[in-house]
């Protein structure tokens, strides 16, 4: 019941932030320079035109009751229009979102894995070379801007070595050749549950650089974490328990230390997200990746500002929900975490 | 556990950060020689920065001054980082772009220190509702990645260095706020600040005597390492078009602008992304040092 | 015949950086099976370095200077890995001070058991299953299901003591060491965990070496007594011996235990602290805080001198008696 | 006007919600122990849904096996464009959907480059006259032809389209001198004008002369966001077939289509928008496309020293020109304009900016259109002059301007740091700033009084006579600005340029006089600088035959004709 109440407890609080944010992203929607109404009828419309939309779209209400009508179209999934398309930002996030969705899955998840492992390996061989080496990854990997290691690893990979393509999700002709039949929106589950091998490899070949580049920093942040929290946890009664049964150091480190230190650790997943959510749009610009990241920058040059308040506003929500479940994923790992916070 | 992860991905136990002298930092140096050399080349960037007008070989095209004759050069021995698409020295632009580069994250990081450094002592002092409201919008803060609400401000201000700076200001001390607040929630529990009480000392001092003084080694590492996070932060608003604004240089411009002709001149934008990886890279060594000795959660 | 443990003149330091420091110095302890040594001595005095030594469980910082640790008289430093590993919870087992640190919190513990049982035996799923619960009726506990599902932060500190010692007889070892095994305990549960060590001392013929700054709850259980100071015997025998004990460190550590005939105020607890590098002492490593010191305390160490019958005190006052 | 989301969107949020908390849960759980598959699975198909507006994969291509279909499969031409849809309503369409608009829509007629035998090609009218006066024009119309949703294509229906262009169009203003459309039968088509104007180059423009369907034009009349999912309803070529917003663009063969399909055709089109134009390169050179729309400038040198290409170099309509704020001191003053224009260095700009790939403007009218004019001079940097200038207007101590350009124009952006570093030779402090096109356009329509002080502006004629283009509209004065964002009003001019657009059907070599007083005047005046006309340069891999750039429609390439061998 407990952990119930726990859930509860944080699930009121996060709606609270919640509605902090909202107010926030309105404010700054409302303190952009340029009239909205002529923004969104653009440059050919006609003052009168503009003070009609100004009116429809309720910019001379005081400003309480403009959030209150902004509440209102939001909790109806309504952010309004994007003033360079005039499509509803919610559609124009929703065809974007699957792309970058596939890459920040498969940054984060090789983040974590490679993060998890550089850590354990570094805390594991304290002090020795193994250790120097997974710190100088770490530190490097938290050092270089995803703008720079992306173009990097263009020049390296793509033209130099030619291993893998400049950008894109796919070939333009594998539209023809193998089509990727649409079934989740990522591209390379979706080639590999249909079966389409030549698609699979397309995909993944086109999303491999991306999502290195994505999980870099993530990584490099995890690896800290993990070394950290596995040092404290090696150094404690039970790993000397453990050695004292036979236990071989492999055993101790990968499983019996680890399961204690993922917990805090873990705690950074949840950061290492914020870092690749927003890593993710560098990275989307240079691979030329159509996911939200492009559309924002898109945005940012047009102004566009329904457009990225909408993509801030959700970025806050995704980052307050992983935090959310990183929070339980913690409690459920470690079964003395007390649940009342 | 969320709650104290920091905006680096360390865990900083403020409560339990050993208030050290200034001393023990200078001590830190001599002990690990790969923060010295961090620090060397930390400070002799920010010579450069300084200094930068004296330094560039060419001033004007540093600055921002076109030459029509040399476009898109390789490096030689004339421009010994090749020139960029508007015939600009490279080298020149990556000594006077230091200067957005990296004087003003530091303006960034001491602003946000400024202003949540006091909050956060206020905070964790006063406790109640006053505690109550500024953590409350520390937490609305932190509920954002922190790049994403620059971005999403430098778009709400307009564009420039200076609203690229003001946003990350603004999106950066909530941190400090909290780091401080712990410290000062510790230091209050404390005994001597029962006794500074006896003894009559107002809040307000015993504040500026007890409590910040005690958060300046933990605001000292932190600062280090976040210095290298808001100058890739800066460099990305620049890459962007939010920040610096051309034909002034700053490395993320650099190489954003560097962008367009990445496969057949390299050079163009792969020296301004070294320079700040070395610098970020110096800070990230220099912060993980300090943290060794002054977080005790990472200390042997 | 060679004893089940012997440890011959052993010296450990530890390196920390800058400076060395000799914690231990030149001891000598042996234990036989079926025999309970207490190994005594104020904390800091190199009871758990000791050990830990016979485990090798010693931090990296520490190394081994001289001397060698024999258990069968098979030497445990010089082993490889593999064979230490395979020593390390069969033939000896060790139980350590606080039951509530010593088990891994995020494991059950029939998780925490069945590992040692893998890491020694070659059996069945059901067969380590029976084996679990054999060990830990063995120690006293009942609801075997309940104690084998629970995390070590359901039970109670006894309990996990008791599930410590449980793990401890899995590998059937010959040799126990228990460090500590009551200090963290309620009073009760101190003398039932001690009443449970004689008895699988008696049930499974084990040579026991207990580890306690408790001269007196040690007394009540051991056969025999080493007492520790500083890293150096001061002084051993048989328990009746320490009835009236010669050193003055043994003297001053009876003194400050409380005893229900003691009456309240006369405790007097021993002036001063163990120093910290005891190796870099020129004479007696208790000369410090000795109330009989001589001037010939600060010159040379006195040598640890038979008495008795296996009993032998290192003082320069028991020379002159 | 109130834009409506549809009433799904709620549910949406939701799905939108739950697919992020798998997605972190399926982090979560995967740093345990490298499982996710079972989270994976419907964080996916909950982000599917959203994606609604992916239409699916080329017809029936899944079916077949992957070999089959590539030794069979439709012979399509890729082409990588940057080209973004700001619109699909062919009436509103003002920009650079033009692309893909001028495959699928037509016109009356389409003007010939200006080294063709004819000057025009028929398409949907198979011929013209006009009257004497210029007055009336009479169209008769190709028969047979028939729109993509099956409607046949008859006067009623140029008449709906013009009048639905006249009146909701971008590009309404070309139709300006029509007073009336008059059906004269099923196939004939007359515009009464109420003065005379060349029709024909009217009837030819890139923008808003084409043909829709009737129904679809109802259709939009009554719902305003009609054509934007991807709806259209032209005569041309190509049909639509799928549409992803920023990605891709499927273009087929329409059965029907007038023209036929004999010889060498493509089947389908395949244009991907690539915004980048590095990536453009890398498409090209992979051989992933065989035509990219926009290359790096530096790499189209490259690629002329290259075996395999050719590169097209090409005068085009675009024109750059920066417009001063006359309205504000010191700008005011047109010794000071002229100054200015005597600081830039012409050659360096041309170096800088496009490469060398342009030819210094002479005035407003680019090179090669109507009525452009050999005898229109030109300022060459002259500092020395400038200076003087500057002096005589009182201000040798200099002063500072605020330059803004648009920052989705890399020549633009090129270029702009040249006339900084000029201007500070005369002492000029010249700030630049690079925004987007549509805020820069909103700054300066706006608040003229305290609108930027330069705006550089690429410009290009609506159809095919700068004229009443690119002279009236970017230099005539009027009530409220829209594209004369210098506020310069000059009546001399304007009445120069008002006579002579009269005049251009009846007296073309008057009004051509006229014009060219009208430019010397402008360029005298200087309410503007007028830095160049660009090349159009395209990289042509020799396995592609069909090309030709028809600079009469800059933004527009006609793949009928193109195939990729």
């Amino acid at each position: 019941m407990r952990r119930l109440e726990f859930v509860i407890t944080r699930f009121g609080s996060t709606l609270m932030v919640l509605l902090g944010v909202t107010v926030i992203t309105f404010l700054l929607a409302r303190t952009v320079p340029t009239d909205p109404a002529a923004l969104f009828l653009g440059p050919r419309a006609r003052p009168e035109e503009i003070a009609k939309v100004a009116e429809q779209m309720g910019l001379n209400d005081p400003l309480p009751v403009q959030y209150v009508n902004y509440m209102k179209e939001l909790v109806q999934g309504d952010l309004g229009n994007s003033i360079s398309t005039k499509r509803p930002v919610l559609d124009e996030i929703f065809a974007r979102l699957p792309a970058t969705l596939e890459l920040l899955f498969a940054g984060m998840t090789t983040a974590i894995i490679v993060g998890i492992l550089i850590g354990v390996f570094s805390a594991r061989w304290k002090d020795k070379p193994i250790d120097w080496g997974g710190r100088a990854l770490a530190i490097l990997g938290v050092s270089i801007p995803a703008f720079f290691l992306g173009m990097l690893f263009q020049i390296v990979f793509f033209r130099w070595l030619g291993w893998f393509p400049l950008g894109g999700r796919t070939s333009v002709d594998l539209r023809f050749t193998s089509p990727i039949t649409d079934v989740t929106g990522f591209l390379v589950f979706d080639a590999l549950i249909t079966g389409n091998w030549e698609g699979f490899k397309d995909a993944l070949w086109h999303l491999f650089l991306p999502a290195m580049v994505l999980a870099a920093f993530p990584a490099g942040l995890i690896a800290r974490m993990v070394r950290a929290t596995m040092s404290d946890v090696l150094s404690l009664d039970y790993i000397r328990t453990a050695r004292a049964y036979g236990q071989s150091e492999n055993l101790i480190a990968f499983k019996l230390a680890l399961k204690n230190a993922i917990g805090p650790a873990i705690a950074v997943i949840g950061l290492s997200f914020a870092y690749a959510l927003t890593g993710s749009f560098f990275v989307e610009i240079i691979y030329t990746w159509p996911g939200l990241g492009q559309l924002t920058v898109n945005a940012l040059l047009n102004l566009d500002y329904p457009l990225i308040m909408g993509v801030t506003l959700l970025g806050a929500i995704a980052y307050i929900a992983v935090n959310f479940i990183v929070d339980i994923v913690q409690a459920q790992l470690d079964p003395r975490v007390s649940l009342d916070d | 556990m969320t709650d104290r992860v920091h905006s680096d991905g360390t865990e900083t136990d403020a409560a339990a950060t050993q208030p050290g002298s200034f001393r023990q930092v200078v001590a830190v140096f001599t002990r690990d020689r790969m923060a010295t050399a961090g620090l060397i080349i930390v400070i002799l960037f920010y010579l450069i920065a300084l200094f930068a007008p004296i330094l560039a070989p060419y001033p004007d095209e540093g600055a921002g001054k076109p030459n029509a004759s040399a476009l898109t050069q390789p490096p030689s021995a004339e421009n010994i980082m090749g020139t960029d698409q508007l015939g600009r020295d490279v080298l020149s632009r990556i000594i006077i772009g230091a200067r957005p580069t990296l004087l003003v994250p530091l303006v960034v990081v001491a602003l946000a220190i400024l202003v949540g450094a006091p909050l956060g002592a206020i905070a964790g002092f006063r406790g109640g509702w006053v505690d109550t409201v500024i953590m409350r919008t520390t937490d609305l803060f932190l509920s954002f990645p922190s790049l994403l609400l620059a971005i999403a401000i430098t778009a709400a201000l307009g564009r420039g260095l200076f609203n690229a700076a003001l946003a990350l200001v603004i999106s950066w001390w909530p941190w400090y706020t909290r780091l401080v607040r712990g410290v000062a929630v510790s230091v209050r529990q404390s005994d001597f600040v029962e006794a500074a009480e006896a003894i009559g000392l107002t809040k307000m001092q015993i504040v500026r005597k007890h409590i910040l003084p005690n958060s300046v080694t933990p605001i000292v590492v932190q600062a280090t390492i976040d210095l290298g996070i808001v100058i890739i932060a800066m460099g990305g608003l620049a890459f962007l078009g939010l920040g610096t604004q051309p034909p002034s240089p700053d490395w993320g411009l650099m190489i954003s602008e560097g962008r367009s002709v990445l496969l057949s001149s390299w050079w163009v934008a792969t020296f301004p992304g070294i320079a700040i990886f070395i610098v970020v890279f110096c800070f990230n060594v220099i912060g993980d040092a300090l943290r060794d000795v002054f977080d005790p959660r990472t200390r042997r | 015949m060679t004893k089940l443990l012997e440890i011959n003149d052993l010296s450990i330091e530890f390196d920390s950086g800058a400076e060395r420091n000799r914690a231990i110095n030149n001891i000598s302890i042996t234990v036989d099976r079926g025999e309970i040594v207490g190994v005594v001595g104020e904390s800091g005095c190199g009871k758990t370095i000791t050990g830990l030594s016979v485990l090798r469980l010693l931090p990296d910082t520490a190394s081994i200077t001289s001397g060698n640790v024999r258990i069968d008289g098979d030497d445990v430093l010089s082993l490889s890995n593999k064979k230490l590993r395979a020593l390390r919870g069969s033939k000896v087992a060790m139980i350590f001070q606080d039951p509530s640190t010593s088990l891994n919190p995020v494991f059950t513990v029939a998780s925490q058991m069945r590992r040692v049982v893998k890491q020694h035996r070659d059996i069945s799923s059901a067969e380590t299953r029976r084996l679990m619960s054999e060990r830990l009726e063995a120690v006293g506990l009942s609801d075997i299901d309940r104690v084998l599902a629970a995390y070590p932060h359901e039970l109670s500190g006894g309990m996990k003591q008791r599930v410590m010692i449980a793990m401890a007889l899995i590998g059937e070892p010959e040799l126990l060491i228990a460090d500590e095994p009551t200090t963290a305990l309620d009073v009760t549960v101190q003398s039932q965990i001690l009443a449970l060590l004689m008895d699988i001392r008696d049930r499974f013929d084990l040579g026991i070496m207990l580890i306690s700054h408790d001269l007196g709850v040690v007394s009540q259980v051991v056969d025999r007594v080493v007492v520790l100071y500083a890293g150096s015997v001061v002084e051993r025998g048989p328990v009746p011996h320490f009835a009236e004990p010669e050193h003055p460190y043994t003297k001053g550590l009876i003194g400050s235990i409380p005893k229900s005939t003691t009456e309240r105020g006369s405790l007097e607890p021993i002036e001063g602290t163990v120093p910290y590098d005891p190796g870099g002492i020129g004479g007696c490593v208790y000369a410090s805080r000795c109330p009989d010191r001589m001037d010939v305390c600060l010159e040379a160490a006195p040598s640890l001198d038979a008495v008795g019958i296996g009993t032998a005190v290192a003082c320069y006052l028991v020379g002159q008696r | 006007m109130k834009p409506r989301v549809h009433n799904r969107a709620p549910f949406r949020l939701l799905i939108l919600l739950v697919a992020l908390t798998m997605l972190a849960a399926a982090c979560s759980s995967s740093g345990d122990s490298g499982e996710g598959d079972g989270s994976g699975d419907t964080t996916t198909t909950a982000a599917s849904s959203g994606g609604e507006t992916t239409t699916t994969a080329a017809s029936g291509g899944s079916e077949t096996t992957t070999t089959a279909a590539e030794a069979t499969g439709p012979k399509v031409l890729k082409v990588a464009t940057t080209a973004n849809i700001t619109t699909w309503d062919p009436v509103k369409s003002f920009s650079t959907e033009a692309l893909y608009l001028a495959n699928i829509y037509e016109g009356l007629l389409r003007i010939n480059p200006p080294d063709a035998a004819e000057q025009f090609t028929p398409l949907l009218a198979e011929s013209w006259e006009a009257s004497e006066d210029g007055l009336t024009w009479t169209f008769n119309l190709r028969s047979g032809v028939v729109f993509h949703d099956g409607a046949p294509m008859d006067a009623a229906a140029v008449k709906a389209s013009i009048d639905a262009v006249k009146e909701r169009g971008g590009a309404g203003f070309i139709w300006a001198p029509v007073d009336s459309i008059e059906v004269v039968d099923g196939l004939t088509v007359q515009f009464n004008l109420s003065y005379s104007a060349p029709m024909e180059l009217i009837a030819g423009s890139t923008y808003g002369a084409w043909i829709v369907s009737p129904n679809a034009l109802e259709a939009a009349a009554a719902d305003d966001t009609y054509f934007e999912t991807g709806v259209e309803a032209g005569t041309g070529p190509w049909v639509l077939e799928s549409y992803t917003p920023d990605t891709e663009i499927l273009l087929t063969q329409f059965t029907e289509y007038w023209g036929g399909w004999d010889g060498e055709r493509s089947d389908k089109v395949l244009l991907s928008i690539v915004p980048e134009a590095v990536q453009q390169q890398q498409m090209l050179e992979g051989g992933q496309v065989d035509l990219a729309t926009r290359l790096p400038l530096e790499a189209t040198a490259e690629f002329a020293d290259r075996d395999g290409y050719t590169v097209v170099n090409e005068t085009s309509w675009f024109n750059y020109l920066a417009y001063f704020n006359t309205l504000r001191p010191p700008l005011d003053n047109p010794k000071v304009r002229q100054a200015l224009s005597m600081a830039i260095p012409y050659d360096d700009v041309i170096a800088v900016g496009p490469l060398g790939l342009a030819t210094q403007a002479r005035g407003p009218v680019p090179k090669g259109v109507w009525p452009y004019s050999e005898s229109t001079p030109q300022y060459t940097q002259d500092l020395e002059a400038a200076r003087t200038l500057l002096e005589e207007a009182g201000l040798a101590d200099g002063f500072s301007l605020r330059l803004t350009y648009a920052a989705e124009n890399e020549i633009e952006g090129r270029f702009a740091p040249v006339l900084q570093a000029a201007f500070a030779e005369i002492g000029v402090d010249l700030q630049v700033e690079a925004i987007g096109f549509g805020q820069q356009w909103e700054e300066a329509k706006s608040d003229p009084a305290n609108a930027q002080d330069m705006f550089v502006v690429l410009y290009w004629p609506t159809y095919a006579d700068a004229g009443t283009d690119n002279l009236w509209s970017l230099f005539r004065s009027s009530e409220a600005p829209f594209f004369n964002l210098s506020y310069w009003n000059n009546p001399t001019y304007d009445k120069l340029i008002d006579d002579a657009g009269a005049l251009t059907v009846t007296d073309p070599d008057e009004s051509f006089r006229l014009y060219g007083e009208a430019q010397t005047l402008l360029v005298d005046e200087a309410p503007g600088v007028f830095f160049f006309d660009a090349d159009a340069v395209y990289v042509v891999p020799d396995h592609v035959s069909g090309f030709d750039y028809n600079m009469n429609y800059p933004f527009s390439l006609f793949f009928y004709p193109m195939t990729a061998g």
